[in-house]
């Protein structure tokens, strides 16, 4: 009758396991495990470039790499927020450059001290999406409003720069924000203290759940230790390597538990999610959406404002192209890539990190191949759709299409 | 900000002649700050009853026709055009002809149409020099003996700019390459020209040959800045050329001896030379000869052009680099206010003693 | 014509100023007459059905008098108080707590948070309001075993659930804040037996804890089961009103299809 | 254990192919087993009630049947031919039609363009399928008013409706194919008592015309009343299966909430 | 209790009308009357400019308005269709650029007829589509596959392009696609004829209700004919003025027409909002949802050509910029400014042209006023949220926000 009735070639045989692992796995891959596929897509398309070129898994790259995404993370962890909540954006990417041109401003020329500089730029930031979610709020869709924010962004770079239109940060206290290393000494610290703090939370909730708490419980607290123990310390041995760790990669790291602890464990990121999934029932919950709109577009400006300060001290320089080129579609597609939905309600902070190194290291690595305009182009395209399509394979274990 | 703009007011000046300065974007400051404000100064002092308008293209070239058709629409007597991209700008010059609005075209302009004029720095002579200086300091030993390994950063790919500037360059540097002197190991077109692909264009390169390069050679003074970010970065040393259409960064970085060189192009020279001869359009009269002596096809017709001069500066062994980039200064391309205040010259002996 | 009009004077309530009042409330959506002059008293300690046919505007009611909707003309009185709830927030502020007819969950959050949702148990707000897992999962499961209500993870979305489970959290939340006046729409409409009989149970619960309690089924058997008083609604007005044990499913019956009426049904198609 | 499995040689079906059959159709959400080892069969002109606590997997069952959902195991043959049915289209053009329990409405559409949706009466291919709207109106408002449905609106869109409304345009639907098997999955949940004893005539109706039916509900008195058999399930698994006329309220009851079996119930939370 | 309750101060008066107004107008301005606050909004961008500036409404600068936003208008079509099935699309403009690059090469260079080489143009506008619809029907999101496709089509663009980097159309058949005026006369009889249709059409229906058609509705379509023509007639005239109606307009109409048969009148149509609107839905009902996707990314694909040729032949050449710009962002705001939107399943294809008149309207009046840069994108983004605000308020008849 139709081509979708094909009579049963193979019946399923009658002696399966009782859960079949398919169905077990794609299970299994949904909340906080999402970003398992993410992590082997991202291992293929590192394997991928390390046959390619051994200099790819250097530490001095990969130092490159950390530093290169950094700004991306930064600018992606907003978006999430805003992403979550149902919402897009489009004009952090400029806001970025505001708020680092008037941080340069304020460090540089009128020689504040460079906290203070710095708060200024965030305080700038706040103010600018704060405007922005206000009328958002009033009922205008977040993408005309952020993409009008956009354009007065650009005429607004060009009040707050100089009339020499560029700002050299180089030798000053500016620059070091990027170009400090923590010394392998102080980081290994630094993460001992981190992962010790986790463990103690986790086995402090499994001693909460009293008598109920099996042993097995007990059993999963001790792997997650022991894993997340292996990861945090793999991570930042390679990363100090090259004269110690980045301080933007820590910047990023503890902005990232910061949200990731604000998003799964506190009244405030369940309401957000509540937002993003269903706006009318938040509402009727009682949760005051308007106003946890307005806290996702804040979150996103402090962050885009620190993502501006970080890449203008990672290029030394301010200008009236600071904030341009492929920053903004980068952070959202490094959400998206990560695992956050553009429908609202899905996605963890970290699918800012992981979406940024697929991006981050594509690019890395088409650049480190030396190839021309023309195949990068093909190749760094290509190469994000073939991964995102690798995830999704993954994520829903299987091949097949959804039918629609 | 750009309070170099003028003539702001909405309702054009009664009577005063119009004329269009069209900027093509916003992302090379010279228009907007330099070659603007010098283009209205030296066009009021030749002829009071000028009005000068400024339109800014916003690197797009079907918002730039749109404007130019608002500006004839406006009756303006002349347009003076930087192309936001000289190969699909034709249908301003076809616009314009129709209307019988003579077009200047300006340092990048447009091609492929009629036009009244041109004044540019022939970009290919820029490459041209940068090549040869290049030439010198490799033969004079500056990097080493045998093959040398050198890094080079072009423009974006495809740019009128880009594809010119090569040639110049090329013109020097592949007899060197073909005879084993100069061994490329890495060559990147720089995405929309900016710093920030040019710093990871940097990385990528050391990389990729473990830091084994003898030198940069970029395109322009944003490559160069990109460049230099991705070396402090890292804490190596290597030099870098290629520096043209001097942007603050550059002078700086002479200054910190970070930058060999630079092209200079006299912005005001410019703009005065295209005030003359947009006074000379308006009154109907034919372009200066004094100023226009070269004809170029620009692919459909030939236009009379003011071929100007670029200066190259270079840093050398034992001269104040002062003393170099005072001639930037000399052109009134910067002031050493604004290359010494804040930023990385403001500690180099030459701030302290231009400051003090 | 209201056929029984209940006199507060004679009625149990006698003397009790109402938890609720609404005079004259009329609401249009566009074209469409939802609401029309309706008035309606809750008392403490008094279960109300409401009844109608589809379409009736018994919904609109409620979504009125928990501030989802905003009514067109008429007044609101919360304890003898002229109010004007703007917002869910606000009708819950005043006590009010609403179970609606399409539930109103979040598909992608679980059965503790859909359960606790805007009423989280949490921490301090010096440490940035840290949830209480441990505490609400372990209400969580009491307050969805006292409905009979299985749901096999508390910890998946809700998307996936069945209906009926879906719908036994809706009505689980009631119980989690301390309100003086639930709202039930259509409570029991998706759920089994038991969860059923558990559900007028609980309406029996709440009275007896005096809170008021509105209810709308199309079940005129649980109706007059929970009922102390019923309200019909016919075409968006309110047309009769009976007292327990003044009335027999016919009189219902007619009620609500106007049966009883010489004209021709005023409504229908066009 | 079932315990009164039909007979098909003593059935009224007697000798008559099953228009469908299910063989062992087991299906797990992640770690729940939705279905387990269910076998089914319904033939022509029959009506049979599925029955169940919340969360038993009677929709998971309709949702295999109907296309949208795929079981992990088994086998599922309609009109004896071993079929898989990959998507609902596949389902529908295996003459299989469903009234989903969530009603799968577009919300953004109006009540006509629901109605018809996918079986819009359209125009030739060659003009691109013009639809002709204005028999699409007659024909829903006929359609609508057979089912006592009253929408005063056909043209606005059904977001709107209230909540038996849009139940009653979901059953329309099953009016405008053709289906030789119509699933109805709680049909009668959001309506008004005059619309619920509609659609009890419908399922008489439907039978009339030599359809198949399978409904599934929790009003044991509506199931007792057009049944001619009905099929037990708990917790996934078929545990019973009566034959009209050869139980009594007491039995489903029994089967449905498993009092009769020794074991304690192996579910619930957890 | 808090500050929702508030005393009611003035009480609702009994003697009210039994339909308030405000309930009234913000019903009417659903469905096929959401244009109406868009068309308000365009009046009074229209009015502000022209006070400032009386050069704004003559007939000169209505054509060279309608020029400028033809490009921005087809494109924004083809999003519209990808919009209402809840897709979104960034990769169409650097598409029309290849589309439009390949098109010249084989009209130009290789001398094919015109109508063969734009024919061309759409078949790589089609195969290229086809292939990302593919790509989002196995289920990768199509803002990363369309990202990726742009960043593809960037490269592409410098494959196809000659070496030079440009063809140029100028005195060439190409040339004239944007430069043919039809004269005024032909204008008023093609105007003529379509109106006389659209009048015949409405009362054929209205006899096909029969006996139930009431008198009231024979003089809706009288008013409707009255009005249409009036509309027709009007603009007609006024783009004739100089030199005659340009053809990309006459191009522009007729998609919009074709679309708009297609979206409201045919099968098709319905089942794009049904996707849009609720695609487990859709999919329930039998509609087969990857094939209405995929026809939705197709006609995306041939508008996108058409723009490209159109714009082409306006800028009388292709060049490595082909593409770029601002033209994606303002095609997908010209379709959510229009009333689409980016959940799916809401808008009319109507909202291509709206959208793109008031983002074009605004561009042409500041440029028009001559500001500085910097005010330039102050008043560009500032007025573009200002006239979605405004029909905003409009359409919900109220000043307040929505509470939330
Ligand atoms: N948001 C809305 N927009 C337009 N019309 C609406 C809206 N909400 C309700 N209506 C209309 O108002 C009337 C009353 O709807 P309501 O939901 O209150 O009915 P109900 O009594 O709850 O019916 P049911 O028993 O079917 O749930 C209906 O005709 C409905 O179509
Ligand atoms: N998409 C899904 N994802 C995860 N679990 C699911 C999904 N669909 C159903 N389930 C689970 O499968 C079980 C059976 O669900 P089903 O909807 O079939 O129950 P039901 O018998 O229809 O119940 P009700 O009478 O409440 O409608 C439930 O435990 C439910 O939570
Ligand atoms: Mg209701
Ligand atoms: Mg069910």
């Amino acid at each position: 009758m139709s081509v979708d009735q094909s009579p049963v070639t193979a019946a399923a045989a009658p002696g399966q396991p009782s859960t079949p692992l398919r169905s077990r796995i794609a299970g299994g891959f949904s909340g906080p495990y999402r970003s398992i596929p993410v992590l082997i897509v991202l291992a293929l398309i590192w394997l991928y470039f390390y046959s390619q070129n051994s200099a790819y898994l250097t530490s001095a790259n990969i130092t490159n790499l950390s530093l290169q995404i950094v700004t991306t993370a930064i600018l992606a962890l907003g978006v999430v927020f805003v992403l979550l909540v149902g919402e897009i954006d489009l004009s952090s990417a400029m806001l970025s450059g505001v708020a680092a041109t008037v941080t340069a401003q304020l460090a540089v020329k009128s020689e504040w001290p460079l906290w203070l500089a710095v708060l200024g730029g965030v305080v700038v930031g706040l103010l600018f999406v704060f405007v922005e979610a206000l009328v958002i709020v009033f009922g205008v869709p977040s993408l005309i409003v952020t993409l009008g924010g956009m354009v007065v962004l650009q005429g607004l770079l060009l009040v707050v720069l100089p009339p020499e239109f560029t700002i050299n940060v180089g030798g000053t206290d500016f620059a070091e924000i990027a170009s400090t290393r923590i010394p392998a000494g102080w980081s290994l610290a630094l993460a001992a203290a981190g992962w010790l703090v986790f463990c103690a939370v986790r086995l402090s909730r499994h001693r909460a759940r009293g008598t109920a708490a099996a042993p097995t419980a007990l059993v999963s607290v001790g792997v997650s230790a022991l894993v997340s123990g292996v990861v945090i310390f793999g991570v930042v041995v390679v990363l100090t390597q090259d004269r110690g760790l980045p301080l933007p990669v820590l910047i990023l790291v503890s902005m990232l538990l910061v949200g990731s602890y604000f998003t799964t464990q506190t009244r405030y990121g369940s309401h957000l999610y509540a937002v993003g999934g269903n706006r009318e029932a938040a509402q009727r919950a009682g949760i005051p959406v308007a106003r946890m709109v307005v806290y996702s577009f804040l979150v996103l400006g402090a962050c885009s404002a620190v993502a501006g300060v970080v890449e203008a001290s990672r290029l030394l320089a301010v200008s009236n192209s600071s904030g341009g080129g492929p920053l903004m579609l980068n952070a959202i597609a490094a959400a998206v890539v990560g695992g956050a939905s553009l429908f609202g309600g899905r996605g963890t902070v970290w699918a800012a990190l992981l979406g940024a190194l697929v991006i981050g290291s594509i690019n890395n690595g088409v650049q480190l191949l030396g190839m021309s305009t023309e195949v990068q182009s093909f190749a760094t395209g290509g190469v994000l759709i073939l991964a995102v399509a690798i995830d999704v394979v993954i994520t829903r274990g299987s091949l097949l299409p959804n039918r629609r | 900000g750009g309070d170099g703009d003028s003539g702001n007011d909405a309702s054009s000046g009664g009577g005063k002649k119009l004329v269009y300065f069209m900027a093509p974007n916003t992302t090379p400051t010279r228009y907007i700050e330099q070659d603007g404000p010098d283009f209205a100064k030296a066009l009021e002092s030749l002829d009071p009853d000028i009005e000068v308008k400024f339109v800014n293209g916003g690197g797009d070239s079907a918002n730039q026709l749109s404007q130019a058709n608002s500006a004839i629409a406006a009756g303006a007597k002349a347009l003076v055009v930087v192309a936001a991209d000289p190969n699909t700008s034709a249908a301003i010059l076809q616009a314009a002809d129709g209307a019988g609005v003579p077009v200047i075209g300006y340092e990048n302009p447009p091609l492929n149409g009629p036009m009244y004029a041109q004044v540019i720095f022939d970009p290919y002579k820029v490459g041209v020099q940068q090549g040869e200086y290049f030439q010198s300091q490799v033969e004079a030993g500056a990097f080493g003996d045998g093959p040398v390994d050198v890094a080079r950063q072009y423009g974006n790919k495809g740019d009128v700019y880009t594809t010119e500037m090569l040639r110049g360059q090329d013109e020097v540097l592949q007899p060197m390459i073909d005879d084993g002197t100069l061994n490329v190991v890495c060559e990147d077109y720089i995405k929309d020209w900016a710093p920030d692909n040019a710093q990871q264009a940097a990385d990528q390169c050391l990389t990729k040959t473990q830091g084994d390069v003898d030198v940069f050679l970029g395109f322009y003074d944003g490559n160069a800045s990109g460049i230099i970010a991705a070396l402090r970065a890292k804490d190596v040393q290597i030099p870098v050329y290629g520096g043209q259409n001097p942007e603050l960064t550059g002078l700086q970085y002479m200054l910190t001896g970070e930058q060999q060189d630079d092209v200079l192009k006299a912005f005001s020279v410019e703009a005065e030379a295209a005030a003359k001869i947009t006074v000379a359009a308006i009154n109907g009269d034919d372009p200066p000869s004094d100023l226009v002596a070269d004809t170029v096809n620009n692919g459909s017709d030939d236009i009379p052009t003011a071929k100007l001069d670029t200066t190259l500066i270079h840093l050398e062994e034992g001269k104040d680099p002062g003393e170099v980039v005072q001639q930037a200064v000399d052109l009134g391309i910067f002031t050493w206010e604004q290359i010494c205040d804040g930023g990385p010259a403001a500690d180099t002996p030459t701030c302290q003693e231009k400051a003090g | 014509m209201p056929e029984v009009i209940a006199d507060p004077g004679a009625a149990p309530t006698t003397g009790r100023e109402p938890l609720l009042e609404l005079h004259g409330i009329s609401k249009y959506f566009g074209g469409v007459r939802a609401l029309h002059e309706v008035d309606l008293e809750l008392f403490r300690g008094e279960v109300v059905g409401l009844v109608g046919d589809n379409g009736a505007g018994k919904s609109t009611l409620v979504k009125v008098i928990s501030g989802v909707e905003h009514p067109d003309t008429g007044e609101l009185r919360v304890r003898g108080e002229a109010v004007r709830l703007e917002t869910p927030r606000g009708a819950q502020a005043a006590g009010i707590h609403t179970v609606y007819q399409d539930l109103s969950l979040c598909d992608n959050l679980d059965a503790v948070r859909n359960l606790f949702l805007g009423q989280e148990l949490a921490g301090s707000v010096l440490r940035g309001r840290p949830l209480d897992r441990h505490r609400m999962e372990t209400q969580a499961r009491a307050l969805l075993d006292s409905l009979s209500v299985k749901v096999r993870s508390l910890s998946a979305p809700v998307g996936g659930l069945s209906g009926g489970q879906r719908q036994g959290i809706a009505i689980a939340r009631a119980l989690v804040s301390d309100p003086s006046l639930v709202l039930l729409d259509e409570p029991t409409a998706a759920l089994g037996v038991s969860q059923r009989a558990e559900v007028l149970e609980l309406i029996v619960r709440l009275r007896a804890q005096d809170r008021g309690v509105l209810v709308i089924s199309h079940d005129l058997k649980d109706i007059q089961e929970v009922a102390d008083r019923v309200v019909v609604m016919r075409l968006g007005s309110k047309v009769a009103e009976f007292r327990r044990g003044h009335y027999g499913s016919g009189d219902l019956v007619a009620a609500i299809t106007g049966a009883d009426e010489s004209s021709p049904n005023p409504g229908g198609n066009r």
